[in-house]
C-alpha cells in the first residue's frame, strides 16, 4: 500500500461512527449526561450538538435509569438511540432498565418488538478517580442473554462495532476503556462494520494462546513482542465481544498452542476470564492442554486512589511476561 | 397541586350532563360498558382457571378498577401507546386487546401474546399499542417516556398513556421520569391507579403526601384527582390530558382514586385491610354498578339492554377460554427462540 | 443418636435465627417491602411484626434503592439492619448502594468505618413468575470485592450462615431460592453458626466430583443416588459460598476423583460454574484432571413463563444424571 | 412550597441584627470567617498542588460556595453527622477535618483520612461525623437517612445532615430518600446547594421546577430557599432544621442558591456559561467578601483581625501541605487492606 492508511483516535473513530449513522439515518440520536455543549467527559461527542441540534444530542438530567429506560422506550418505539453512560459504574443505577427490560422485552413478549438501543460505557482504571469511576463490569452484562457485549481495542474496532451496534436489531453494550480514547489507529473512512460475536487474532503464535480484552490487547502484544526475543511465539487474541463469545476461534487457538493465558481487567473472579477459561476447559481443546490455564485479571480489591496502587490492581505488561514466561517453561 | 377538571361546556341541551354523556353517543356508551364487564368477567374467568389449575404462576386482578382503565383509555386511538403494570389485564382489555389471545397467554399456548413467554405479568398487545405490562413496579414509567419522545420526534400524533399504582409513586423511576417527560414536554398521560395499597402497605404508610397528584408540582405539571370509579370523571380527566398531550402542552398527572377487590395476588391473606372495608367498596362504590346506574337514570340504556351487553361479555369469555385450552403449547425445541433479533 | 432432630423449613430455619439475633442484640432489625403485616412474599418474616413491633420489623416502601441505602447508612452508623429484597430480580434497583457503596466504603474510607449490613435476595425460577421474578444474579455480586455472598442449600445452613452474616462486620448478601423456602431439614435450636467461606461435601465419592449451588446440590444429590445403582461414585460439593470461594476443597476433591461437573442454575456464560471451573484449571488439580470441566448451568435465555419451558431453562435431574455419565464414560 | 424563614425575634437590644449576629459571640463570628477562608485557601492549594502534578486523578472545587458549607454546619456538633459529595473539600473542612490530612489524602498517602486510598472523591472524617464525599451524585441521600434512622433508634441524640447539588435532585435515589425521612420522621436535614450547573446543565434545562425547594411538598416537608452566599442566612435556615430535626419533628429541606468560580472538575472548558456571569459572583456576590463587609459594617471584627485571621489560615494550609509531601505512601504489598474488616 502506498497511501498512509489515515488515523483517528479512539474516541474520534467513535464520533465518526456516531456522524455517519446520524446523516444515514433521521432515528439515530444521541442522549447523555453533558454529552451536548460539554461534549461529553471523555469528549466522545465532541461538538456534535452543533452539527445535530439538541434534539438528536440530547443532554439528560443526572438520571441514569429513567434515561437509560427512556432510551429503550424510545428504541422499542422507532428510534435508534445511542445512550452515553458518564462512567461505565454509573450503569449500576440502571441494571433495572438494562436487565429486566432491554434484554428481556423481546422475549417476553415472544418476539412482538426488538428493542435496538446501543449503549455506551467508558469504563476501566487508570485516571485516578477511585473506586467508583473506575469499573469494569462487562461481566454483568455479559451474563445476561438477551444482550450483546462488545469490548473493542483499537480506533478501527471502535468505529466497526458501534456501526455493527447501530445496525443490530437488539440491545447492544458497548464498553470503551478510558485510557483507549486518545489512542490513534487506522481507521477507514466511511461506513463497515465489524462483526459482534467474531474474535480477532492480532498476533500468531505457536507455544502460547493469550486472549485479551479491552487494553490488555495492547500490554498482550507488548509482552508478546518481548517474548519473540525470548524465543517464546506467543498467539494474542482480542475477544472483542463478551456475549456472544467466540468459542471457535479461541479454541482452534488453543489446540494449536496448547496453552492458554486469559489477560482482563475487571475482578479476577467471575471476570471475562473466568468465562474464557471454563470455555475451554469444557471444549474439545481440552485434550490439547499442556498446561492449567492460567488467568490475569484485576485483584480483589476495590481501585484505589494512590496511583501506585491502582496499577498494581491491574495486569501490567511485567505480569504478563511473568505469567506466559511460566507457562511456557512449566515453571507453575 | 391538584388543580379542578370541570371545564364549563357552551350552554345548549343536556350541557348539565356528565362529560361522558356529552361527549360519546350511544353506541359508544354501550361499547364502554362492555369493556368494563369484559374486564370484570376476564378477571373473574382467569382466578376461576387458576384455582382450578388451568394457570400457573401468579395473578394480579384488578376487579373493582375497571372504570379506570376503560375510561382513560376512552379517548385513545389505536395507534396511541400505553404502558401497564403487573395489574394490567384491564389495561390490556380497554386498549383493545382479544381475550382469546390473553387467555392463551394465561395458559402458556403459542397463541398467546406472547406465545406462552410472558404471561400475565407480561401481557401485551403492541398491534393495539400496549407496550406490556411489567413485572417491575415502575419499570415500565421511563419506557412511556421514551414512547413519548419517539412520538415527538417522528410526529406520529401518538400519545401515550403510562399506567402506574400509588405503591410506583415511591420508586426513582416516578421522579426521574416525570422530570424528563416534564422538561421535554412530552405527549404523555401519567396515570396514578390508586388503589390505596402497594400490596400491603396502605400510601399512609408508604407515602409522605396524602394526595399523589400533589407531587405533579415537583414536576410543574398539572396534577388531577378523580374518583376513579366514576367512568366519566375518569374519562374527563383522560380526555383534557389526552388534548394537552396531543396540542404539544406536555405531561399531566391523573391521580384515579380507586380499591383492588382481591388480594394483591394469588398468596394475599388480606391482612392489612378489614372486610368490611372491602364490603363497603363493593356495596356501594362498585365502578360498573354505578355506571348502570346512570345510564339507566338517564334513560340511555335499559335493564335489558344491560342483561345483552353482559351475557355478551360472557359468551366472548367462554369462547375465549375454549381457545385457549384447544390452542398448542410451545415445543421445548424453541427454548431459546425470541431472545434475539432472528436474521430476516 | 435417639432423639430424632427437629425438622424445620427453610423458611422458618431463617426466620429463628433473625429472631434470635433480634432477641439478643437490639441493634438488629428487619427491613424490606412488605415483610411486617403481610409476612413477607414468602412468609419467611411471617408474624415476627407482632413479636418486635414496627420499629424491628419495617416496611418499607417500594424504594429498593433507596431502602438498601438506608440499611447501609444504618450498618455504618451502629445499626445491624437485615435488607430483604421481595425478589432478588430487584437488586437491579440497588446495584449501586450494594456495589458502589456497601462493598467499597470501607476500602475507599482506609478502614475507618465496616459496614455490617446483611441483604437478603429471594431468587432462582420454578414459580412461573417468569423472566423478571425468576432470575439467579449470584454471579454478579460473588464477582465484587467487599461483599460476601452465600447460597444456603439447606434449611440448618439457611439458619446457620444468617447468623453467620449477622456477626460478619462485613456486607453479605445472601440468596435463598425461593423453592427451598418450604423445604424441611434438621436445624439445631440454638444460636450456632456456618462458616461463610467453607464448602460443604454432601457427599463423598471416587469417580466424578460435582459442585453444585443452592437448589442443584438437591438434584445432584438425588441424581448421585440413580449413579451409585449405576456403579458410579459421584462425591457432591455443596458450594455454600460465592465470595470467597471454597478452593481447597474442590481442589481436594477433584485431585482425588478427577472429574468436575459444575452444576448451577444461573445462566451459564459467566454464572458461578464459570469460576468454579477456571479455578481448578489454574489449580494444581488441573494435572489431575481426567476430562474435561464440564458445566450444566442456565440457557441462554431469560426465563420463560410457560412451565414446561421454564424447567427446560434450567438444569434438571436428568440433564445432571446424563452430563455425569458422559464425563465418566469419555463418551464426550 | 419555599416558606419564609425569618422569625421575629424577642424585642431586645440587637433584635434587629441578622441572625447570625444574634446567635454567635464573637470568637464563633471569627471562627466561621477562618473556616471559610480556610476552605478557599485549601481549594486555591489543593488546585496549585494539582497543576503541578502533585495531585493526581480529579478535583471538584468548591471555591464560591464556603458560606453554605460553613453555615450548614454550625449549628452541628461534633456527634452530628454529615453525609457530602464529590464536591466535598467544604463540607469536610467546615466538620472540622484537619487540613494536613486532607491533603495527605489527596497526595495519596497513608496519614490520609483514607490512607490514600479514598482521594478527592472520598474524602472523609468519621471521627468528626462526615461519613464522606461520594463519587456517585445521589449517593449519600438514601445513606444519610439510613444515619438519621441510626439515631433515632439509637436514641443519641445525634442529627444528620446531608449535601447534594441541584444535579443530584433528579436522581431517583433524592426521591426515595425524602419520602422515607418524611414518613419516618427522622433526624436530618437535606441541603440542596444548587450552584445553578449540574456539570454542564442548568437547573433551567434539567429540572422540571424552578426553585428545587418546591419539590419538599411532595414530601410533606418544609422547603427553604437561602441565599447561600449569605452565611447568615444560611445559619439561620440550618439553626431552624436541625432544631426541627433535634425536637423528632422531622426533615427539611434547604436549598441554598450559590455559585461555583471554578469550572465542573479540571476538564472543565466553561462552554455552558458565560464569563461575564462568572464574573458577576465573583466581583458582586463573594460570600467571603459579604461576610467581612458585614462584620465590618457591625464593627465586630476589624479588617487588621481579618487579615490575622487569612495569614493564621493561609499558615494552616501550608502546614498542611507539607505534612501531606512529607508523609509515606502506601506500599502495593497492602493492597488488598481494608476490603475486608480484618478480625480482631
Ligand atoms: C421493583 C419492584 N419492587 C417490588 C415488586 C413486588 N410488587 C409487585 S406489585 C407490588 C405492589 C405494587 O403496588 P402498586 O404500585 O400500588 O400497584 P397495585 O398492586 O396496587 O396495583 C409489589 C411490592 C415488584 N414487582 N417490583
Ligand atoms: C450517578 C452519577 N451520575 C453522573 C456522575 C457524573 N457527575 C459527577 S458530578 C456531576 C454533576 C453534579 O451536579 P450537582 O449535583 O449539581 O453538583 P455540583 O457538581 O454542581 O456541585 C456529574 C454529572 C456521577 N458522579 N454520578
Ligand atoms: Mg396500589
Ligand atoms: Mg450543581
Amino acid at each position: 500500500m502506498d497511501a498512509q492508511p489515515r488515523e483517528l483516535s479512539y474516541a474520534q473513530a467513535i464520533q465518526e461512527a456516531m456522524v455517519l449513522a446520524m446523516e444515514a439515518d433521521e432515528r439515530v440520536f444521541l442522549m447523555g449526561e453533558d454529552i451536548g455543549i460539554y461534549g461529553g467527559a471523555f469528549q466522545v461527542t465532541g461538538d456534535l450538538v452543533h452539527r445535530f441540534g439538541e434534539e438528536r444530542v440530547m443532554d439528560t438530567p443526572i438520571s441514569e435509569l429513567g434515561g437509560a429506560g427512556v432510551a429503550v422506550g424510545a428504541a422499542v418505539t422507532g428510534m435508534r438511540p445511542i445512550f452515553e453512560f458518564q462512567f461505565s459504574d454509573f450503569a449500576t443505577l440502571a441494571m433495572e432498565q438494562i436487565v429486566n427490560q432491554a434484554a428481556k422485552m423481546r422475549f417476553m413478549l415472544g418476539g412482538a418488538v426488538s428493542v435496538p438501543v446501543v449503549m455506551r460505557f467508558p469504563a476501566g482504571s487508570g485516571t485516578g478517580a477511585a473506586a467508583q469511576h473506575s469499573q469494569s463490569l462487562e461481566a454483568w452484562l455479559g451474563h445476561v442473554p438477551g444482550l450483546k457485549v462488545v469490548q473493542p481495542a483499537t480506533p478501527h474496532d471502535a468505529k466497526g462495532m458501534l456501526l455493527a451496534a447501530i445496525d443490530d436489531p437488539d440491545p447492544v453494550m458497548i464498553f470503551e476503556h478510558k485510557l483507549l480514547y486518545k489512542m490513534k489507529g487506522p481507521v477507514p473512512e466511511g461506513h463497515y462494520t465489524v462483526p459482534i460475536g467474531k474474535a480477532e487474532i492480532r498476533r500468531e503464535g505457536r507455544d502460547l494462546t493469550i486472549v485479551a480484552t479491552s487494553i490488555m490487547v495492547h500490554k498482550a502484544l507488548e509482552a508478546a513482542q518481548t517474548l519473540e526475543g525470548e524465543g517464546i511465539d506467543v498467539e494474542v487474541i482480542d475477544l472483542r465481544t463478551v456475549r456472544p463469545m467466540d468459542r471457535e476461534t479461541v479454541v482452534d487457538s488453543v489446540r494449536k498452542t496448547s496453552r492458554l493465558l486469559c489477560v482482563y481487567e475487571g475482578v479476577k473472579t467471575l471476570g471475562v476470564g473466568a468465562e474464557v477459561s471454563a470455555m475451554i476447559a469444557e471444549s474439545e481443546a481440552f485434550d490439547f492442554l499442556d498446561a492449567p490455564i492460567v488467568r490475569l485479571g484485576g485483584a480483589e480489591t476495590p481501585i484505589p486512589y494512590n496511583p501506585e496502587l491502582e496499577k498494581a490492581t491491574v495486569p501490567q505488561v511485567p505480569d504478563v511476561l511473568r505469567a506466559a514466561r511460566d507457562l511456557v517453561k512449566g515453571a507453575r | 397541586m391538584a388543580r379542578t377538571r370541570a371545564r364549563a361546556g357552551t350552554a345548549k341541551a343536556g350541557a348539565n350532563l356528565p362529560f361522558l354523556y356529552r361527549h360519546h353517543d350511544k353506541d359508544a356508551l354501550k361499547e364502554a360498558l362492555y369493556k368494563m364487564h369484559l374486564i370484570r368477567l376476564f378477571e373473574e374467568g382467569a382466578e376461576e382457571c387458576y384455582m382450578r389449575g388451568l394457570i400457573h404462576g401468579t395473578m394480579h386482578l384488578s376487579i373493582g378498577q375497571e372504570a379506570s382503565a376503560v375510561g382513560i383509555c376512552l379517548p385513545l386511538t389505536d395507534d396511541d401507546q400505553i404502558t401497564s403494570t403487573h395489574r394490567g389485564h384491564g389495561h390490556c382489555i380497554a386498549k383493545g386487546a382479544e381475550v382469546s389471545r390473553m387467555f392463551a397467554e394465561f395458559f402458556g399456548k403459542t397463541t398467546g401474546y406472547c406465545r406462552g413467554r410472558g404471561g400475565s405479568m407480561h401481557i401485551a398487545d403492541v398491534s393495539k399499542g400496549n407496550l406490556g405490562a411489567n413485572g417491575i413496579v415502575g419499570g415500565g414509567i421511563p419506557i412511556a417516556v421514551g414512547a413519548a419522545l419517539s412520538a415527538k420526534r417522528l410526529k406520529n400524533g401518538k400519545i401515550v398513556v403510562c399506567f402506574f399504582g400509588d405503591g410506583a409513586n415511591n420508586e426513582g423511576a416516578f421522579h426521574e421520569a416525570l422530570n424528563m417527560a416534564a422538561i421535554w414536554k412530552l405527549p404523555v398521560v401519567f396515570v396514578c391507579e390508586n388503589n390505596q395499597y402497594g400490596m400491603s402497605t396502605s400510601t399512609e404508610r408508604s407515602t409522605a403526601v396524602k394526595d399523589i397528584a400533589e407531587r405533579a408540582s415537583a414536576y410543574a405539571m398539572p396534577g388531577v384527582i378523580v374518583d376513579g370509579n366514576v367512568l366519566s370523571e375518569v374519562a374527563e380527566a383522560s380526555h383534557e390530558a389526552a388534548r394537552r398531550a396531543r396540542a404539544g402542552e406536555g405531561p399531566t398527572l391523573i391521580e384515579s382514586k380507586t380499591y383492588r377487590y382481591r388480594g394483591h395476588s394469588k398468596s394475599d391473606r388480606n391482612r392489612y385491610r378489614t372486610k368490611d372495608e372491602i364490603e363497603d367498596w363493593m356495596a356501594n362504590r362498585d365502578p360498573i354498578a354505578l355506571y348502570e346506574a346512570e345510564l339507566k337514570a338517564l334513560g340511555i340504556v335499559s335493564q335489558d339492554e344491560i342483561d345483552a351487553v353482559r351475557a355478551a361479555a360472557a359468551k366472548e369469555i367462554a369462547e375465549g377460554i375454549e381457545f385457549a385450552k384447544e390452542s398448542p403449547a410451545p415445543v421445548t425445541a424453541d427454548l431459546e427462540r425470541y431472545v434475539y433479533t432472528e436474521p430476516a
